[in-house]
């Protein structure tokens, strides 16, 4: 192995370091804010290893993994929102010290599922996939039931892990016997060799290859939570503790939606007219389904992760649009890009201020919609990033959102793809509903229940700092977004 | 050496699979779940040795060796889940767990 | 550069305003209204010592012209020419006359209810001086929002319904014209090899074909939602009534006033031969909203419902008159905004201060005010004269040149479209007759205009009155523009 | 002085703004209000005086103050045109208005609302005066509608009551019914003629149109809608009786001398354009015979003194038209001067009676007010022969002048004159049957003249002497109208049958009313009589008729549609979207074999619609 293949092993290197030490030091410590400062430097320092790294890129590092600049910012992205993350949970898990669940094993399992993100989105070849895949997805079944254990325990914790458990198990299964047909039809694992083989071979004449492609989309589908494969979705948001959602909605998701993007660019395989008209189908269900499943749900948490299915469909619209023909893949992955970050930012945002406003304790999350009354005269400032984040999530101008929608539109029509556009508009309309609504209730005035003075809500400083940095981002990419363009066009 | 064709293997890995699944889809007892879910990854397992053999590459075995290895992993925090389910339910019926609905 | 200033203090205004409130500095009504007057000042400094330009064979006051987001060849482009000047006079006006209606209306958080009123006007500001299609979308949406606030936050019993109907009819319909841009920025950009969203690049965008019809639609729909037309109105009675005094009469004074505003600006100039194939069902659009409008409104015996109906009867000249395609048609439809920008916004805000007085808006539990407050029957009476129409006062101007024009377009829709002259006065004359005439039917003595609604009201009767007798300098200054959109 | 021409109608108009503006104490609105428009009055004087001093030829004075609006090809100003019609039009609305002003004073004095009476017929005056002078149709137009809207808030001036309310509201939307057509044919006109400048209009209608043609035709028609409403004319006429909810001074200047002879008035300045058009003449001419004989039979039966004199005034409005349908364009105006005086003084007497009867108003609880009242009564003596257009009085010379014009016209002019004959003889029974109800027979009030001042009475005598002798004014309209054909003149029967059907109707008036009331009691006993009755007192039914046939129809539908329907199609939409988001939820059961059934049936799609395609295309 190469010096340039090491220095591109890095960041990689890097976060398994800081899984191992914090390990290590869990076995010694277990004062709960140490182990998070340690974590979160562990974060920020692998993350400055990708500046180094950006200079060598792109390099093949064996065949497994391809550490280029797609990597890299997928690899970023990653990073900054598990920084995120470990910064909510500080609060989140405040005084687990004085509790049977240690947060120690949290913080370990979370760096293990960013490197398994950070190894999906590297990967080139079948193999790398399934380990990035699996170390990012068992990690999650723990981090789901992770309080499940505690006193008097969150019985909804467990369930979410269970089902989560099962039903991913299932969908592994579905997608490595997937990628199992594909081998024995084409006798390769790495996605350009396969690439060239599936054009040669006239795209897709066995039945075992169609079949295998079917599966491995299916796999995928369930990880992105696309209609008919979402339903476990707004169980498992519902049961882990909010920080935990906050990761499953952007890193897990993103990191899929970075592999399914390199996987078809670099095979081809959505050309194909079925793969297309699949997906084409799945996407249009995702949108309206979404929408509809959330349209009165009473529970935030549901809320997002129904709204999450249908952000996933009209992200599959910008990825459909490459498959036309008429949009150039770059472009396409541009939009996917620009969407991707607005999506982390506002999930984040918006799972923030559901963990600034929980804890721990306590049998469940706030989130019930009831919770959220009257937000904005208790914590005007909290009120407003949520508000801010719900709005970009309606796409509305002035945030991220809307650009990365506008990106969309502008694939969408460009790919001419009037139909998904349609389902996009009809879907958007119906989303507006429940956005509105939540919005509604933080801003209801206070006097309705009863005289009691509105009590301020407590922030913490480093919550306050989290959130304040994500509305700012949410607002910068709103209104001045060619910097994250121009990144996005140098990959 | 007279080979198996890949289809039969194929086939065979195909229905071991729908097995699995059917299991996972059907049985009541959360451990036999998850074993249906084992016989699945084992599914998969075979159609990997089945691919590698049509293509003579050590690939399929070591995908294979991975596909264990998830398994395992799987089983564990699985069997870790039953535990704490058994713990607060005092059985191991699945529809216990399904309080989260609509 | 004083286009972005135009804009800039509204928003800064706002902050201000609710910072103010927070920190318990200063009275955000009062920086509110100082905040417009200073904008008020700029815009009419600016118009006395402004030289044109000519970009596009028309004549503009100021451009300002900046690169934006160069990926898609989004400008931040502002102009200015004769009609957007009078819509932002229009807009400033009445975000005074709406600051000051609800003087007393706005008990919590006026900090926030400042911030938000100002901040609406810097959005239509913003849509009203915007000539980058992308930008232009930008304030479209972005004077929602507050607007949104408004009537869910400080609106009456139904507001949250009301809020959302409001929000989603808007945005749904903004999300086609989004998409109709689009569509149109990337066939020019086929046609052209110029990826722009500059309203000037694509003027000259020579399109033609059947999804070019399709994409006309997208804007006239939003813009139709806005104006509101028949059948897409039923967002506005909801909004109207429950959106507090400020929110009604920036509703119905300046928003509607963006969708007809869009309509000239980009719906028919952008497809002017798809808008002449268009333009009779336009043109029956705009007749069924006037008749239909006035009928429904007659039946309300909630006032503001019954303004509320009464404003799609009369937005549906300015439909008619834009689709004329003639100097009458189109200098009345402009008469006609402005017009109704008086006389809806003076009888929303009268409407507000009746609830406010009595805690009701049902007509039925009115009656006989004019003996305890003659001159807020004096002026009401003023109000509805000139809503149906009174020759002298500024919305006869506007119809009379409307119908003038369109008759010439189509006659037998403008027959038609008459009718509504015959139903005004049905419904305008019913609200006099209920509320301030008869007996008082529980003896309730209300109290009369207070000196500030009196001012306020005072404002508006005389630009009525001076827009009927002497029309000509607005008539000009719109003139040059609407010029342009004469095929 | 012509150059001051502006100022008469700015001084009625001030004294509205200044009454209206400041609440000034009740002596001073009495000076504003009167002074005003006796300012006026004595500027049109002066203005007549000069005017008439020219020399025929040159009897044309324009004065153009403003542009109104320009827009492409149109423009409006706000010019004044004063020709000898303009001024004729001029001194009745000064003149008759000073008077009526004057006697509002009296009238209206223990009224609270005394300033908001007076601004409201000053601003009435200077509507009125808009609309004669008004130099193109368009300022025509705007005074128009405002002297409607000074009848709307003068007839429910006693706004307390609703049905005041009600009728000033009909008053005002039948005649906006006539303005729409009136405005439609604006609209026409300007499309074909590229102008709406009366003169211009005039002109060029005559080079471009051939008579009898299509447009011209249209135009006309669309015009005479307008006059229709205003003048109370068959079919719109039902407005005019309830109008009369309005204090007695309004109906004397608004509802009797001024306003409704604006569709005469218009129909006069427009002539050129109805000669082009002989049939919508002719149909002017029917429309007013009938109008003249339906509401005078319909005054035969009313009992409310003021709803008589409305009726009259339809009826009388009638035979204006029918003297412009048949093209005595001079008569009509006459008649309207002549009509003015009297109409005028009839309904002011009925206010001096009203008041000093309390505000009662049925003939029947009056009688034998003769002696009690005799200003009134001679003022009604008066007023009601030259009503009844009896030899030597004002109303004689024109009425006469109508029916001998109608006797030669080409077109069934023996009809038309039979008919308005008989109109005339009907015109005398209910002229009769009013004064003497009112005045002879049985003493049965205790009412006396004590309470009316001389502001009440000096008009009252004005009036007597014009009404008496105003038939000696010579209308110096002859250059403004075209010469006619055949200079009328009866002789013989036609003549004899002229003069002396209002004697008749006098005669049977006095048969059935003073000499043998009895007689009349037993006509209305009978079943035909009563039938009769019944029908002409409510003016024909039509009332009725619209009441059923447009106006329950309305209001079924708008009340029908309160709701807004095509909100319910938005609504049913949202219940779509909520049963849909129900039906999805159900799917959400929260059991994971049920989840991983999903998955399955995913799975199945997928791949069966891959191996489906496969299949396909082998």
């Amino acid at each position: 192995m190469s010096a340039e293949q090491l220095t591109a092993l890095l960041p990689i290197i890097a976060i398994t370091a800081t899984a191992v030490l914090v390990m290590l030091l869990s076995a010694f410590v277990s004062n709960h804010r140490l182990i998070n400062m340690l974590s979160l430097l562990g974060i920020v320092v692998t993350f400055l290893t990708l500046l180094l790294v950006v200079n060598v890129a792109p390099v093949q590092v064996t065949p497994l993994l391809l550490i280029d600049r797609f990597a890299l910012f997928y690899g970023g992205l990653i990073l900054l929102s598990g920084a995120v993350v470990v910064m909510l949970s500080r609060d989140y898990f405040l005084d687990s010290e004085n509790t049977r669940v240690r947060a120690a094993e949290y913080y370990i399992l979370l760096l293990v599922a960013i490197l398994g993100a950070m190894v999906l989105v590297s990967a080139s070849h079948f193999g790398a996939f399934f380990i990035g895949l699996e170390l990012l997805g068992v990690s999650l079944y723990v981090l789901v039931a992770y309080l499940a254990p505690s006193i008097g325990g969150r019985i909804i914790s467990l369930e979410a892990g269970v089902k989560y458990l099962i039903l991913s198990g299932v969908a592994s299964a579905l997608l490595l016997f997937g990628i199992a047909l594909i081998y024995a039809e084409f006798g390769t694992l790495t996605f350009t060799e396969l690439g060239e083989r599936w054009r040669s071979a006239e795209a897709l004449n066995g039945l075992f290859a169609a079949a295998g492609i079917g599966l491995t989309l299916s796999g995928v589908a369930f990880k992105l939570s696309l209609v008919p494969f979402h339903m476990w979705t707004p169980d498992v948001y519902e049961g882990a503790p909010a920080p935990a959602t906050a990761f499953i909605a952007t890193v897990s998701k993103g990191a899929i939606f970075a592999f399914l993007l390199r996987f078809f660019t670099t095979t081809g395989a959505f050309e194909n007219q079925m793969i297309g008209l699949a997906l084409a189908l799945v996407a249009i269900a995702s949108m309206l389904g979404g929408n509809l499943l959330a349209l009165l749900q009473t529970n935030v948490k549901r809320l997002l992760a129904y709204s999450s299915i249908a952000h996933i469909g009209y992200l599959m619209v910008a990825f459909l649009a490459g498959a036309t023909g008429y949009v150039g893949l770059p472009v396409v992955g541009e939009a996917v890009g620009f969407y991707l970050v607005a999506y982390f930012i506002t999930t984040l945002g918006a799972f923030g201020v559901v963990s600034a406003l929980s804890n721990m304790h306590g049998a469940r999350d706030l989130d019930q919609l009831d919770d959220y009354t009257g937000l904005f005269w208790r914590s005007p400032w909290l009120a407003t990033v949520l508000t801010a984040m719900l709005l970009s999530l309606a796409g509305i101008p002035l945030t991220a959102g809307f650009i990365g929608k506008f990106y969309i539109f502008t694939a969408g029509a460009e790919g001419l793809l009037w139909w998904l556009l349609a389902a996009l508009i009809l879907g958007s309309a119906i989303g507006l509903y429940y956005y509105l609504r939540w919005i509604v209730v933080i801003f209801k005035q206070p006097q309705e229940q009863g005289n009691q003075m509105p009590v301020a809500l407590p922030l913490s400083v480093n919550m306050s700092i989290v959130l304040t940095l994500l509305a700012l981002a949410l607002i910068g990419l709103g209104v001045y977004p060619p910097p994250l363009i121009d990144l996005l066009q140098s990959i | 050496m007279i080979s198996i064709p890949v289809e039969h293997g194929l086939l065979l890995a195909t229905i071991l699979f729908c097995l699995g699944l059917l299991g996972v889809l059907v049985r009541r007892n959360i451990i036999f779940v998850l074993m249906s879910m084992e016989i699945m990854f084992n599914a998969v397992g075979l159609a990997f040795i089945t691919g590698g053999s049509r293509w003579q590459q050590a690939d399929g075995q070591v995908m294979f060796m991975l596909v264990l290895t998830l398994a395992a992993a799987e089983v564990a925090v699985g069997l870790a889940l039953v535990l704490q389910l058994y713990k607060k339910f005092k059985t191991v019926d699945i529809d216990v767990v399904s309080d989260m609905k609509g | 550069m004083v286009l972005v200033w135009l804009i800039l203090i509204l928003f800064l205004g706002g902050i201000l305003a609710w910072l103010a409130d927070r920190t318990r500095l200063a009275d955000p009504r009062w920086i509110a209204i100082a905040t417009i007057l200073i904008d008020l000042l700029v815009l009419i400094s600016f118009s006395l010592s402004s030289s044109s330009v000519t970009i596009a064979g028309q004549e503009w006051w100021a451009t300002l012209d900046l690169p934006w987001i160069p990926r898609f060849g989004i400008h931040f482009i502002l102009a200015m020419d004769g009609l957007a000047f009078l819509m932002l006079l229009l807009t400033l006006f009445l975000g005074l006359i709406a600051v000051l209606s609800s003087w007393t209306e706005i008990k919590k958080s006026s900090g926030f209810f400042h911030f938000n009123l100002l901040w609406t006007l810097a959005g239509v500001a913003g849509v009203f001086t915007a000539l980058d299609l992308f930008l232009f979308f930008f304030f479209w949406e972005v004077m929602l929002i507050p607007m949104y606030f408004i009537i869910a936050v400080w609106g009456h019993e139904n507001r949250t319904y009301a809020a959302i109907k409001f929000f989603i009819f808007t945005q749904a319909s903004g999300l086609l014209m989004l998409l109709a841009m689009v569509a149109l920025v990337y066939f020019n950009y086929q046609q052209s090899g110029q990826l722009s969203f500059s309203y000037f690049d694509l003027l000259g965008a020579n399109l033609s074909g059947a999804p070019v019809f399709w994409l006309m639609l997208g804007f006239f729909i939003a813009f139709v939602v806005k104006l509101p037309g028949v059948p897409l109105h039923t967002w506005l009675p909801d909004a109207h009534t429950q959106a507090p005094t400020a929110g009604s009469v920036i509703l119905a004074g300046i928003l509607l006033k963006t969708g007809a505003y869009g309509l000239i600006r980009f719906c028919v100039p952008l497809f002017p031969e798809e808008s002449v194939i268009f333009a009779p069902t336009a043109m029956t659009l705009g007749v069924i909203s006037i008749i239909y409008g006035a009928l429904v409104a007659f039946a309300q015996t909630d006032i503001k419902r019954l303004i509320a109906y009464t404003s799609i009867s009369h937005m549906g000249f300015v439909l008619l008159g834009v689709y004329a395609f003639n100097s009458q048609g189109y200098q009345g439809a402009v008469m006609t905004m402005l017009a109704h920008g008086m006389t809806s916004a003076a009888l929303f805000a009268f409407a507000g201060s009746v609830q406010q007085r009595i805690h009701t808006r049902d007509m039925r539990e009115m009656g006989g005010f004019w003996g305890s407050a003659p001159k807020m029957g004096a002026i009401v009476m003023f109000f509805s004269i000139a809503a149906l129409g009174m020759p002298g006062l500024a919305n006869f101007i506007g119809e009379f040149l409307v119908l003038l024009g369109a008759f010439k377009a189509n006659s037998w829709i403008t027959v038609v479209a008459a009718l509504g002259l015959i139903l005004a006065p049905i419904y305008s004359l019913v609200v006099i007759q209920r509320i301030f005439h008869g007996k008082p039917l529980v003896p309730r003595d209300i109290s009369d205009f207070s000196s500030r609604e009196v001012l306020m009201m005072g404002m508006m009767m005389l630009i009525t009155i001076g827009l009927g007798l002497y029309p000509q300098p607005v008539m000009e200054t719109v003139g040059l523009v609407l010029q342009m959109g004469v095929s | 002085m012509l150059n001051l021409l502006w100022l008469v109608p700015t001084f009625p108009l001030a004294g509205f703004l200044l009454l209206a503006l400041c609440g000034l104490p009740k002596r001073l609105a009495a000076w504003v209000g009167v002074g005003s428009v006796g300012i006026a009055a004595l500027l049109t004087l002066g203005i007549a005086v000069e005017f008439l001093g020219m020399p025929a030829s040159e009897q044309v004075f324009r004065q153009t103050l403003w542009q109104w609006m320009s827009s492409g090809d149109f423009t409006a100003t706000f010019a004044l045109y004063l020709d000898p019609l303009a001024l004729v039009m001029m001194c009745i609305i000064t003149g008759i208005g000073f008077l009526i002003h004057l006697y509002s004073v009296g009238y209206m004095d223990e009224d609270p609302a005394f300033s908001r009476f007076f601004a409201y017929m000053n601003l009435f005056v200077a509507a009125m005066l808009v609309l004669v002078l008004g130099d193109n149709l368009v300022l025509l137009y705007l005074g128009w509608e405002g002297v409607g809207l000074c009848s709307y808030l003068l007839i429910g001036f006693w706004y307390d009551s609703p049905e005041n309310g009600y009728a000033a509201r009909k008053a005002f939307i039948v005649t906006r019914i006539g303005d729409t057509s009136m405005a439609i044919g604006l609209f026409l006109l300007f499309m074909h003629l590229g102008t709406l400048d009366i003169q211009q209009l005039m002109q060029s209608a005559g080079d471009n149109w051939a008579q009898g043609s299509l447009l011209p035709t249209l135009a006309a028609a669309l015009l005479l809608g307008g006059a229709l409403g205003k003048s109370a004319q068959l079919p719109l006429q039902t407005w005019l009786p309830d109008a009369m909810a309005g204090p007695t001074p309004i109906s004397a200047l608004i509802h009797a001398a001024t306003m409704v002879t604006a569709g005469v008035y218009l129909i006069a300045r427009t002539h050129e354009l109805f000669m082009l058009a002989p049939e919508v003449l002719f149909v002017v001419a029917v429309i007013g015979v009938l109008t003249l004989l339906i509401s005078g039979f319909t005054a035969l039966v009313q009992t409310d003194i003021k709803r008589i004199l409305a009726f009259s005034t339809m009826s009388q409005l009638g035979y204006m038209f029918l003297a412009l349908g048949v093209g005595a364009w001079s008569a009509a105006i006459f008649h309207l001067m002549t009509h003015a005086f009297f109409k005028a003084l009839l309904f002011l007497a009925s206010g001096a009676v009203i008041i000093c009867m309390h505000h009662e108003q049925d003939i029947f609880k009056m009688g034998g007010l003769r002696k009690r009242l005799p200003v009134s009564f001679w003022s009604f003596v008066i007023g009601g022969l030259a009503l009844a257009a009896l030899p030597l009085t004002s109303g004689y010379y024109s009425k006469h002048e109508i029916l001998g014009a109608t006797h030669v016209f080409a077109r069934s002019g023996d009809t038309l004159w039979a008919v308005a004959v008989l109109g005339a003889l009907i015109t005398g029974i209910y002229t009769s049957r009013l004064i003497f109800v009112v005045f002879f027979g049985a003493d049965k009030t205790h009412a006396d003249e004590s309470s009316i001042g001389l502001n009440i009475k000096l008009p009252l005598i004005i009036l007597c002497v014009l009404s008496l002798f105003g038939g000696l004014i010579h209308v110096p309209l002859d250059r403004v109208f075209p010469l006619q054909q055949v200079l009328p003149h009866l002789a013989g029967t036609a003549n004899a049958l002229t003069i002396a059907a209002p004697f008749v109707g006098i005669l049977i008036a006095y048969l059935f009313f003073y000499g043998k009331p009895e007689l009349s009691e037993k006509v209305a006993a009978n079943s035909l009589g009563k039938m009769l009755q019944r029908f002409w007192f409510s003016g024909w039914g039509f009332d009725w008729l619209y009441q059923k046939l447009l106006v329950n129809p309305l209001m079924w539908l708008v009340r029908a549609n309160k709701k807004d329907v095509v909100d319910s199609f938005y609504h049913l939409i949202a219940w779509l979207i909520r049963l849909l988001h129900r039906l999805l939820s159900m799917s959400q059961t929260g059991r994971v074999q049920w989840y991983a059934a999903g998955i399955a049936l995913g799975v199945v799609v997928i791949v069966g619609l891959g191996v489906w395609r496969q299949h396909l295309w082998f």
